[in-house]
């Protein structure tokens, strides 16, 4: 049997590795990947919180998390390609007009 | 409520003295004409100095109680009340405000050029604030009224003032809010500890615990003592009323500087008692200072506003001192300086806001030898200078007296300090009167000059003859005012006396609170 | 009652009017509202002195002034002998001035004004004679203070004339400032201010003490020393009498009615009020004599080089009120009075007298520029040598009768006393010669002024010299009424008019003992009168020796001891530089606005610096937030 | 615990208002295709918005709170009172946009619909008894912000201020998540209520992961209500944005992280109060000082009402921090009177825009009060209010909010905040003294319109009034919250 | 170890190391691949935890759709010089740290995690014998009926939102 704790600390894991990504790439595309990555490693302990509770909340909400994961991606990219047809460039350090 | 006396009148006649103002200032909005706002405004002052007129006449003076008193809930969840009032202490100011509001009008008539309207709206709102500080009798009402004033004042400073105006305004602005706001604070600790009430009289009458007076104490010492303005809190003081337009000096140093002590009489004497006869050395301490400091910056000033700003905080200083020595005849005489500083304070910005007009200066030795210019004006300002300078004969010298004697009487040696304030007083004022008035003319000046001085108008004149009438009343009748403080003055320091524990506060409080 | 009132009361409906309407209506005819006024006081004061001879003391209240407390004072009147002697003085000689000045004023700018001032100061010098306690005392100390201010300044577009007022009534101030706390201090210590409950009471202060820094003092000398300096200050003694001789910058009908016979007397007046008090203090008392024995011969002293016509007399003026100090400090309070009375007629005289020299030079004052006008203002001086022989104590004038009693009773004043007398008999030495020197300068000799000037030389107008005539008059036999009773038995009819309010004098001499000191003081006068006829009569070129010869005391004489440029240079120098480069141009400038300033600054540069950490990087913004909920995790559970 | 219950239609009748802002949105997409005159579009939404305002007051009798969905959506006073809020709002930031977006070249009628769907969303999440709505209130509320923010398409600051707002919220949404995840992973559920009984059966109080996962649910509502330091969007964001957008989300975002922040900290952590206080003093002292310090350097004037509002969450975080259900209270009311002042703020800021001017920097103030004394008057009203200062609203706001800090001992909370308040007039004061004090130095038109006048008047008159006469408004927020 | 905790082991390493090729490779084509790659160790993960309908909406809907949209904006930007400049920004040795301390609470504080609670009704025997995606379904059109209206309108908006912003209009 595995025990839930392993579960959780793999999520754990990812989920800072997910931190580490948003925090140090410069590239927007896997700043949001990195993301994904956040949420990702939510759906892993909620689905094992879910198993192990023997509860289906858990997994409803992943639904939903999977669900919302999809209209931010729509959104979040039309947003960078609203901006990119203005400035051409996703490189989070060059994004700095509004400042102060 | 048995211990006030309701409004014995058909109508509600404090709040109509305090809220007509304000209804006239809604009524300048729908109006275009310059001339017709300031005919209205005239009429609005007046209507409301008329107003307070059934104040004098009915007030008893026998009694401590408060009297015309209204009571209406107001915000009931918090237990707040719309309760206003009048005692011996407050219904002097009430004459004060209404007076220097028509004058003030008056002075304004054609030194303010642009936005008029606002002007004079930014006048009455003033003047309803300034009444409704000096009637609240609930802590959260005085408070709005309180705070609610800074906002027109603010205002005629920075719209209409001199050159440095902004930086005056900001400064005036942001100096008295944070002393306030430190009140603020002790006004709802205190709503807790009376049990959630902030009327005024049932917050005198509790006891409090040495500690929370203390804390209290200087709460609202913040507040007052840089509204009066107690040496070292006093630097507002000079830029704002040096860059204010006359009428703003005029209310500033008039009603505005008063509130300050008077929220000493009103709040901090009576509440904390205990806490009081603590602070009564380092008050004593900073009032002198504050006299003796005022007066000699007052003998190195080059600007006539600045000097009689400063000559404020020497003033103010015996005011405070007049309080704090916590005798009938240190009370009393400070509540009629205040009175006094008002008028003589005010008559000499007015006036010097009247030479400005002239002149377009404020720089003392750019004037001399005004006497043969304009006698009429020099005749009145030496009136004003001697009553700054307590003359016998004029109202300064009942108010300084009456303060030096109690302070005397309390505290000897402060009050022997407090009275080197006297001879350098006359220092610095005579050295003004003459550095202006007399030796050479400034041919600048002349009828022949570039700049020819007229001598006082009708309109001027008018302006200023109530207040030297009232300086030689008082003068020569002080009963005429102090009749009225008496009992209530009494009262207070009776349940002073009453309430104040004994010796050994100091290390009392010392232990409670380490 | 309304009679007593009406007496100050006419003078001020004079000024009131004459303030009110003289510049657009009444202009050069003030003089007739003015002169009737005074006249009027002038009547009704020697009515109520007839009142008072006939053994009413007069004590009536007018009304309640202050109330405030258990602190309580009337408006109300007094008038005992002390007072009606001091009513008497104060209207006749303002009536005769008045008179004398609608010719030395006339045709100046501010006639009316002139006159207005005059009639303020009547009043407040009757209500300061006249007052029942000590504040309305105080009220018209002060008021007389200010019209002694409007009319040393009078002239305003002289800066002299301008600085000199200031300086008369802030050296006043001085003194107020002590005689104020008396007047507190005496409330505190008796329960009133009225001299009758004062002064009955005046023995619960005896032994009473009072801590000040520490020390205990005792407290009717305080009160007494703290009154006596008020005293000091409006009559011009040591060390606060710098301000008398600037005053001669007014108008000489002012010097002569204010700097020499009244105001200034206020202060001798005030003393001998406030007898039953210092009666209980020695310490006070001997301190009065001091006080006034040194000024006396530090002033006569100044008096001798002065070559300034009214400056000679100012401080001649200054001298005398020594004496009469020096009187009260023995105890010899009617003396004291006695003095002040004949003084008033001799010096207003005086003063009179070298104001119509200097009319008829046209302001002309310094006597080196004078001589020889006995021919052309044969009036003058006469009464001009009469009021000297008076002053200088020759025998059978005024100032004779009243000099012989300080100068005996300061003999009889025990060790203390006889030094006093010492000092007094060496400055009626100096009285005489400068007085003589005065005469001789002025009038003897050969005109040394400016041919245009030797050209309208004149004798004053009818309404100048008459006044002066009448004045001659007192000055000749106001002295009759204290002939000593050494040479006639109750001559001294004022000593004992007096007695019910200033006591008897204590201490008892010899015939010969008196007859000796009485010699003496005649031998000075003559003595004197000698010296000056030797030095600017028989010998011109004597006073240059001995000029050069004692240069430094001349120099010292000359600079009046150099008292204005040590008050100058210790005083108010330091003042005036302290508050404008110290206090305000450090303390308040850079300090407390430092702070005021510097705290707002402060939190500037921080929003300034803080704003930089809005880099508009978003990874900036995402490091910030996960910082921030490291920082709570590791706060919040690890640390807790 | 856990039921399979059936569909229960009785439970609509409490979504009604919700149901009604949402047909509302549909309609005007379909609407947006037919009619060509974006005020029509307007006049629908607005007077959708009011059927559901009137929908609410209807619920507004239920006295006791009652559960639908399966425990999921709570109708009580708390959430109608917020949802009042957020309809103000949306009608005020509708009136005031109408002309704006036409001068910005952004008038879609997609807008308006955008703007009722985060209405929507803030509506279920003041509703929210389950963390699970919580968290999809919060999404549709956010992504439609992220899109309104982003809709000046042409503008390079709009875009930039939608990509971060954007990535931002995604980076709080996933701790936000974490949070959730533990939280139902100790406690078994996801609903507020279950959660407080969990913590007490399960004597989970002073489990350390309980409090990681509460950690993080603060930090992600924080970043909502912009406290420091997860308020580093905001500047941004609210420079960037449009006008109007700005004025929408600097109230409804807000005020819904605040009824979620009440709500979960409250209903879910009650007994964990000394916990999460731990948390909330530091942040809202250090909110209210980096709000106050640097607005101070700020000139463009809707960045520093973008820092005045950090520091407002930060007096309005002393309400929550008092714990008691007074302080709740004034947290709430104070959320009700910031919405009056700062949308009048936003609007008066609005009417400046106008074609090539941009109107938001300081000196573009200069000298208003010469040529628009109205617009002046109401603006230095707004300012005032902002501060505090009596007779206004704001001053009204703050007094409650530190009555109750107060009353629950945090005197040196309210020291501190009173103190940085007294700060943070100076920037306000600056407002009014360009306006006042300064000469003009252009011709400044002022692009008005009925609507905008409409809600001027509103947010003026409702700061002076509830500034006079607080009672009406403290009475309906004690009712509604205190019952 | 058993079996089921090797297996657990290596998929546990596997998404690990994935997710760190994901945030460190300078391609994002190549870090979509990873992700890729990740993702289907993760729906093999809810599979072993016997959430089949979570695994396929994960691979469906997750890999099919999402990544794919990633793939595409990719394309579409035309990101060519990217594989030129440093993939990591200035702050990155922050960013590490952070991951680094954050994993590290997370391990001290999550580790011993248990537990605790009474069991639902959702056994894996109760799931098995309705079948899985029956179940979520039920649950969903009842118990969560309402956060499922709520995703539709996200959905919803996502749509209106993409349109808004990356459809080129004519004004």
């Amino acid at each position: 049997m595995v025990p839930l704790s392993w579960y959780i600390v793999l999520s754990a894991i990812v989920f800072s590795i997910g931190v580490f990504g948003f925090l140090a790439r410069r590239n927007l595309i896997i700043v949001f990947m990195s993301v994904e990555l956040m949420l990702n490693s939510v759906n892993i302990s909620l689905v094992a919180f879910s198993h192990y509770l023997q509860s289906m909340r858990g997994q409803i909400l992943v639904f939903f998390i999977i669900t919302v994961a999809a209209a931010e991606a729509a959104i979040g990219l039309a947003i960078l390609i609203a901006f990119y047809r203005n400035n051409p460039t996703i490189k989070v350090d060059e994004i700095n007009l509004l400042k102060g | 409520m048995e211990n006030v006396i309701f409004n014995q009148l058909s109508y509600p006649v404090l709040t109509w003295t305090v809220f007509l103002p304000v209804i006239g200032a809604v009524f300048l909005l729908f109006m275009s004409s310059a001339q017709v706002i300031r005919i209205a405004t005239l009429f609005v002052t007046i209507a409301t100095f008329m107003l307070s007129f059934p104040l004098f006449k009915q007030f008893d003076k026998t009694t401590h109680m408060m009297q015309f008193v209204e009571r209406h809930e107001w915000i009931p969840s918090w237990g707040i009340h719309y309760f206003i009032g009048i005692d011996g202490i407050s219904i002097l100011f009430i004459f004060l405000t209404t007076l220097l509001s028509i004058l003030c009008v008056l002075v304004s008539w054609k030194s303010v050029e642009n936005k008029v309207k606002e002007f004079h709206i930014a006048i009455l709102t003033m003047e309803a604030g300034m009444l409704g500080v000096f009637v609240s009798l609930d802590f959260f009402l005085f408070y709005i009224f309180w705070e609610a004033m800074l906002i027109p004042m603010f205002l005629l400073i920075g719209v209409w003032g001199g050159t440095q105006r902004v930086y005056a305004a900001i400064k005036f602005f942001l100096y008295t809010l944070v002393g306030s706001v430190l009140m603020l604070v002790g006004i709802v600790v205190l709503y807790f500890a009376a049990g959630r009430t902030l009327d005024i009289l049932v917050l005198s009458s509790l006891q409090y615990s040495l500690k929370l007076q203390f804390w209290l104490f200087l709460a609202f010492f913040a507040a007052f003592a840089v509204k009066v303005p107690m040496f070292p809190f006093h630097t507002w003081l000079p830029d704002a009323h040096t860059e204010a337009p006359t009428a703003g000096s005029v209310i500033l140093a008039g009603v505005l500087l008063k509130m300050g002590a008077y929220g000493f009489l009103r709040f901090s004497i009576p509440m904390f008692p205990d806490a009081t006869r603590i602070f009564v050395k380092p008050v004593f301490i900073l009032s002198v200072i504050g006299i003796i400091y005022g007066a000699l910056v007052c003998l190195a000033q080059k600007d006539l506003k600045r000097l009689i700003a400063y000559s404020s905080v020497s003033h103010m200083g015996f005011v405070t001192l007049g309080i704090f020595a916590l005798n009938a005849q240190g009370v009393e005489g400070g509540i009629l300086q205040m009175i006094n500083h008002g008028i003589v304070t005010g008559a000499l910005f007015l006036m010097i806001g009247m030479m400005y007009e002239r002149t377009h200066t404020r720089v003392i030795a750019d004037y001399g030898g005004f006497a043969t210019l304009v006698p009429w004006y020099a005749g009145l300002f030496i009136i004003l200078t001697f009553a700054s300078i307590g003359l016998p004969g004029t109202n300064g010298f009942i108010g300084e007296f009456l303060i030096l004697f109690g302070a005397f009487k309390a505290q000897k040696l402060y009050g022997v300090l407090a009275a080197t304030g006297v001879i350098l007083g006359a220092g610095y004022m005579l050295w003004l009167y003459q550095k202006v008035f007399w030796e050479k003319p400034n041919p600048d000046y002349a009828a022949s000059g570039h700049h020819h001085v007229w001598d006082l108008d009708l309109r001027e004149v008018i302006t200023l003859a109530p207040l030297i009438i009232l300086i030689f009343w008082i003068g020569f009748y002080p009963e005429a005012l102090l009749s009225f403080m008496h009992s209530s003055v009494e009262h207070m320091l009776q349940n002073l006396n009453t309430r104040v524990a004994g010796e050994g506060l100091l290390a009392q409080l010392i232990t409670e609170i380490f | 009652m309304l009679k007593y009132t009406l007496i100050p009361l006419l003078p001020l409906i004079s000024f009131i009017i004459n303030i009110l309407f003289g510049r657009s209506i009444i202009k050069s005819k003030a003089h007739w509202i003015a002169i009737p006024a005074v006249a009027g006081s002038f009547v009704l004061a020697l009515s109520a002195f007839m009142d008072v001879m006939a053994g009413n003391v007069i004590n009536i209240n007018v009304y309640t002034w202050i109330l405030s407390g258990n602190f309580q004072v009337p408006v109300g009147f007094l008038i005992d002998q002390l007072t009606a002697i001091m009513l008497i003085v104060v209207t006749s000689i303002s009536t005769l001035i008045f008179i004398y000045s609608v010719g030395y004023m006339h045709g100046d700018g501010g006639y009316y004004r002139f006159f207005a001032y005059l009639s303020l100061f009547v009043f407040s010098m009757l209500v300061l004679v006249m007052a029942n306690n000590f504040l309305l005392l105080y009220f018209g100390w002060e008021a007389v203070g200010l019209c002694s201010y409007f009319l040393i300044g009078f002239w305003f577009h002289k800066k002299s004339a301008a600085d000199a007022g200031k300086k008369a009534f802030i050296v006043n101030r001085f003194g107020d400032f002590g005689f104020g706390l008396g007047v507190i201090l005496v409330f505190l210590t008796f329960g009133s201010l009225e001299y009758t409950q004062v002064f009955s009471n005046a023995n619960i202060a005896l032994g009473q003490t009072i801590n000040i820094l520490g020390t205990d003092v005792d407290l009717i000398t305080l009160i007494c020393l703290l009154l006596f300096c008020g005293a000091v200050g409006k009559s011009a003694q040591m060390p606060l009498h710098v301000w008398l001789p600037d005053a001669m910058e007014g108008p000489t009908p002012v010097s002569a009615l204010i700097h020499a016979a009244t105001m200034v007397t206020a202060g001798v007046f005030l003393v001998a009020r406030c007898n039953p008090l210092f009666s209980l203090s020695h310490t006070a008392m001997n301190t009065v004599a001091i006080v006034g024995g040194v000024t006396a011969i530090f002033a006569a002293s100044i008096g001798l080089v002065q070559n300034d016509i009214k400056r000679v007399i100012a401080y001649s003026t200054v001298s005398q009120l020594g004496y009469m100090f020096l009187a009260l400090g023995v105890g010899a309070y009617s003396a004291a009075i006695f003095h002040l009375y004949t003084h008033a007629y001799f010096k207003a005289l005086l003063f009179l007298g070298s104001g119509s020299v200097i009319h008829a030079l046209h302001d002309e004052q310094n006597m080196q520029n004078m001589g020889g006008l006995k021919k052309y203002m044969p009036v003058t001086y006469a009464v001009f040598i009469i009021a000297t022989l008076s002053i200088t104590g020759i025998p059978g004038l005024a100032g004779f009768f009243s000099k012989d009693e300080i100068l005996w009773r300061a003999y009889l004043g025990g060790e203390l006393g006889r030094g006093m007398w010492l000092l007094g008999t060496v400055a009626a030495l100096m009285t005489a010669f400068y007085s003589w020197r005065l005469i001789y300068l002025t009038f003897h000799g050969k005109f040394r002024g400016t041919h245009e000037k030797e050209h309208h030389l004149h004798e004053s107008p009818k309404v100048i010299t008459v006044p002066l005539m009448f004045l001659a008059v007192g000055a000749v036999l106001a002295g009759y009424v204290g002939i000593p009773p050494l040479l006639r038995e109750h001559g001294d009819r004022i000593g004992e008019f007096l007695a019910p309010v200033l006591g008897h004098p204590q201490g008892e001499g010899s015939h010969s003992e008196e007859l000796m000191v009485m010699g003496a003081s005649i031998f000075v006068a003559l003595a004197g009168w000698g010296v000056a006829y030797m030095m600017y009569v028989k010998n011109a070129e004597l006073p240059k020796k001995i000029g050069s010869m004692f240069r430094p005391i001349h120099n010292l004489l000359y600079n009046k001891y150099y008292v204005d440029e040590l008050y100058s240079k210790t005083f108010v120098q330091p003042i005036l530089k302290m508050s404008d480069k110290v206090i305000l141009g450090f303390f308040d400038a850079k300090i407390i606005e430092g702070i005021v300033n510097g705290v707002p600054n402060l939190i500037g540069a921080f929003s300034r610096q803080f704003r930089k950490v809005q880099t508009g990087l978003l990874s900036n913004y995402g490091l910030a937030m996960a910082l921030g909920a490291l920082a709570i995790i590791g706060y919040v559970i690890f640390m807790r | 615990m856990e039921t399979a219950s059936t569909i229960t239609l009785a439970g609509f009748r409490l979504i009604i208002p919700e149901l009604t802002i949402i047909c509302v949105a549909l309609m005007l997409l379909l609407l947006d295709l037919i009619v060509k005159k974006k005020g029509v579009i307007a006049a629908v939404g607005i007077a959708g918005t009011f059927v559901a305002l009137y929908g609410t007051f209807k619920l507004y009798g239920i006295s006791e709170p009652v559960t639908a969905f399966s425990d999921m959506f709570v109708l009580d006073g708390y959430g109608n009172f917020f949802k009042v809020i957020f309809y103000l709002n949306v009608i005020l930031t509708i009136c005031i946009s109408l002309k704006y977006m036409t001068v910005e070249k952004a008038s879609f009628g997609e807008y308006y619909a955008l703007l009722l769907f985060a209405t929507a969303g803030m509506m279920f999440m003041a509703s929210a008894a389950d963390l699970i709505v919580i968290y999809l209130g919060l999404e549709l509320m956010a992504l439609s912000t992220y899109i309104l923010a982003g809709l000046m398409r042409k503008q390079l600051r709009s875009n930039e201020a939608a990509l971060k707002y954007f990535f931002l919220g995604a980076f709080s949404s996933a701790f936000l998540l974490y949070g959730i995840s533990l939280t139902y992973g100790l406690t078994g559920t996801t609903n507020l209520k279950e959660i407080a009984a969990s913590l007490i059966t399960l004597n989970l109080a002073e489990n350390p992961i309980v409090f990681l996962g509460l950690i993080f649910l603060v930090v992600s509502f924080g970043f909502k209500i912009a406290l420091v330091p997860f308020h580093m969007w905001a500047p941004d964001v609210y420079e960037g944005a449009p006008t109007s957008i700005t004025a929408f989300m600097s109230v409804g975002p807000k005020a819904a992280g605040f009824a979620v922040m009440g709500r979960v900290l409250f209903d879910a952590f009650g007994g964990q109060q000394v916990q999460w206080n731990s948390i909330l003093i530091p942040l809202a002292v250090i909110t209210m000082a980096a709000g106050s310090i640097i607005a101070l350097a700020q000139t463009n004037i809707k960045r520093m009402l973008a820092y005045s509002s950090i520091a407002h969450a930060g007096y309005m975080l002393l309400g929550i921090i008092a714990g008691t259900p007074g302080g709740l209270t004034s947290t709430v009311n104070y959320l009700m009177i910031y919405t009056f002042m700062n949308i009048g703020a936003f609007a008066i800021i609005i009417m400046l825009r106008r074609e090539g001017f941009q109107g938001e920097n300081l000196e573009d103030y200069m000298g208003l009060a010469k040529s628009h004394p109205l617009a002046s008057a109401l603006m230095l009203i707004f300012m005032f209010s902002l501060t505090g200062i009596p007779p206004t609203a704001g001053f009204v706001g703050k007094f409650y909010v530190f009555l109750e800090a107060i009353n629950s001992g945090y005197v040196y909370l309210a020291v501190i905040a009173v103190i940085f308040s007294a700060i943070s007039a100076f920037f306000y004061l600056r407002v009014v003294m360009y306006m006042y004090m300064k000469d003009p130095k252009q011709e400044v038109v002022l692009t008005t319109s009925y609507s905008m006048n409409f809600a001027l008047a509103v947010t003026a008159v409702m700061v002076l009034l509830i500034g006079v006469f607080p009672s009406f408004l403290l009475n309906l927020v004690r009712v509604s919250i205190l019952g | 170890m058993t079996l089921p905790q090797a297996f657990f082991a290596y998929i546990g390493g596997m998404i690990v190391v994935l997710s760190l090729l994901v945030v460190t490779r300078k391609n994002p084509v190549h870090s979509v691949m990873w992700m890729l790659l990740l993702f289907v160790h993760i729906a093999a993960l809810y599979l072993f935890l016997n959430a089949e309908f979570l695994a396929a909406i994960q691979i469906i809907v997750y890999a099919g759709a999402i990544l794919v949209l990633f793939l595409f904006v990719i394309m579409l930007l035309n990101l060519r010089k990217e594989e030129t400049e440093k993939r990591f920004q200035r702050q990155w040795p922050f960013g590490a740290g952070i991951g680094v301390v954050l994993a590290v609470f997370f391990v001290l504080i999550v580790g011993k995690i248990d537990v605790i609670p009474p069991l639902g009704q959702y056994s894996i025997d109760a799931i098995r014998s309705e079948g899985h995606i029956m179940t979520v379904g039920k649950v969903l059109y009842t118990e969560f009926l309402l956060p499922f209206e709520i995703a539709s309108l996200i959905l919803l908006v996502a749509i209106i939102g993409a349109v808004v912003l990356a459809k080129k209009r004519v004004e």
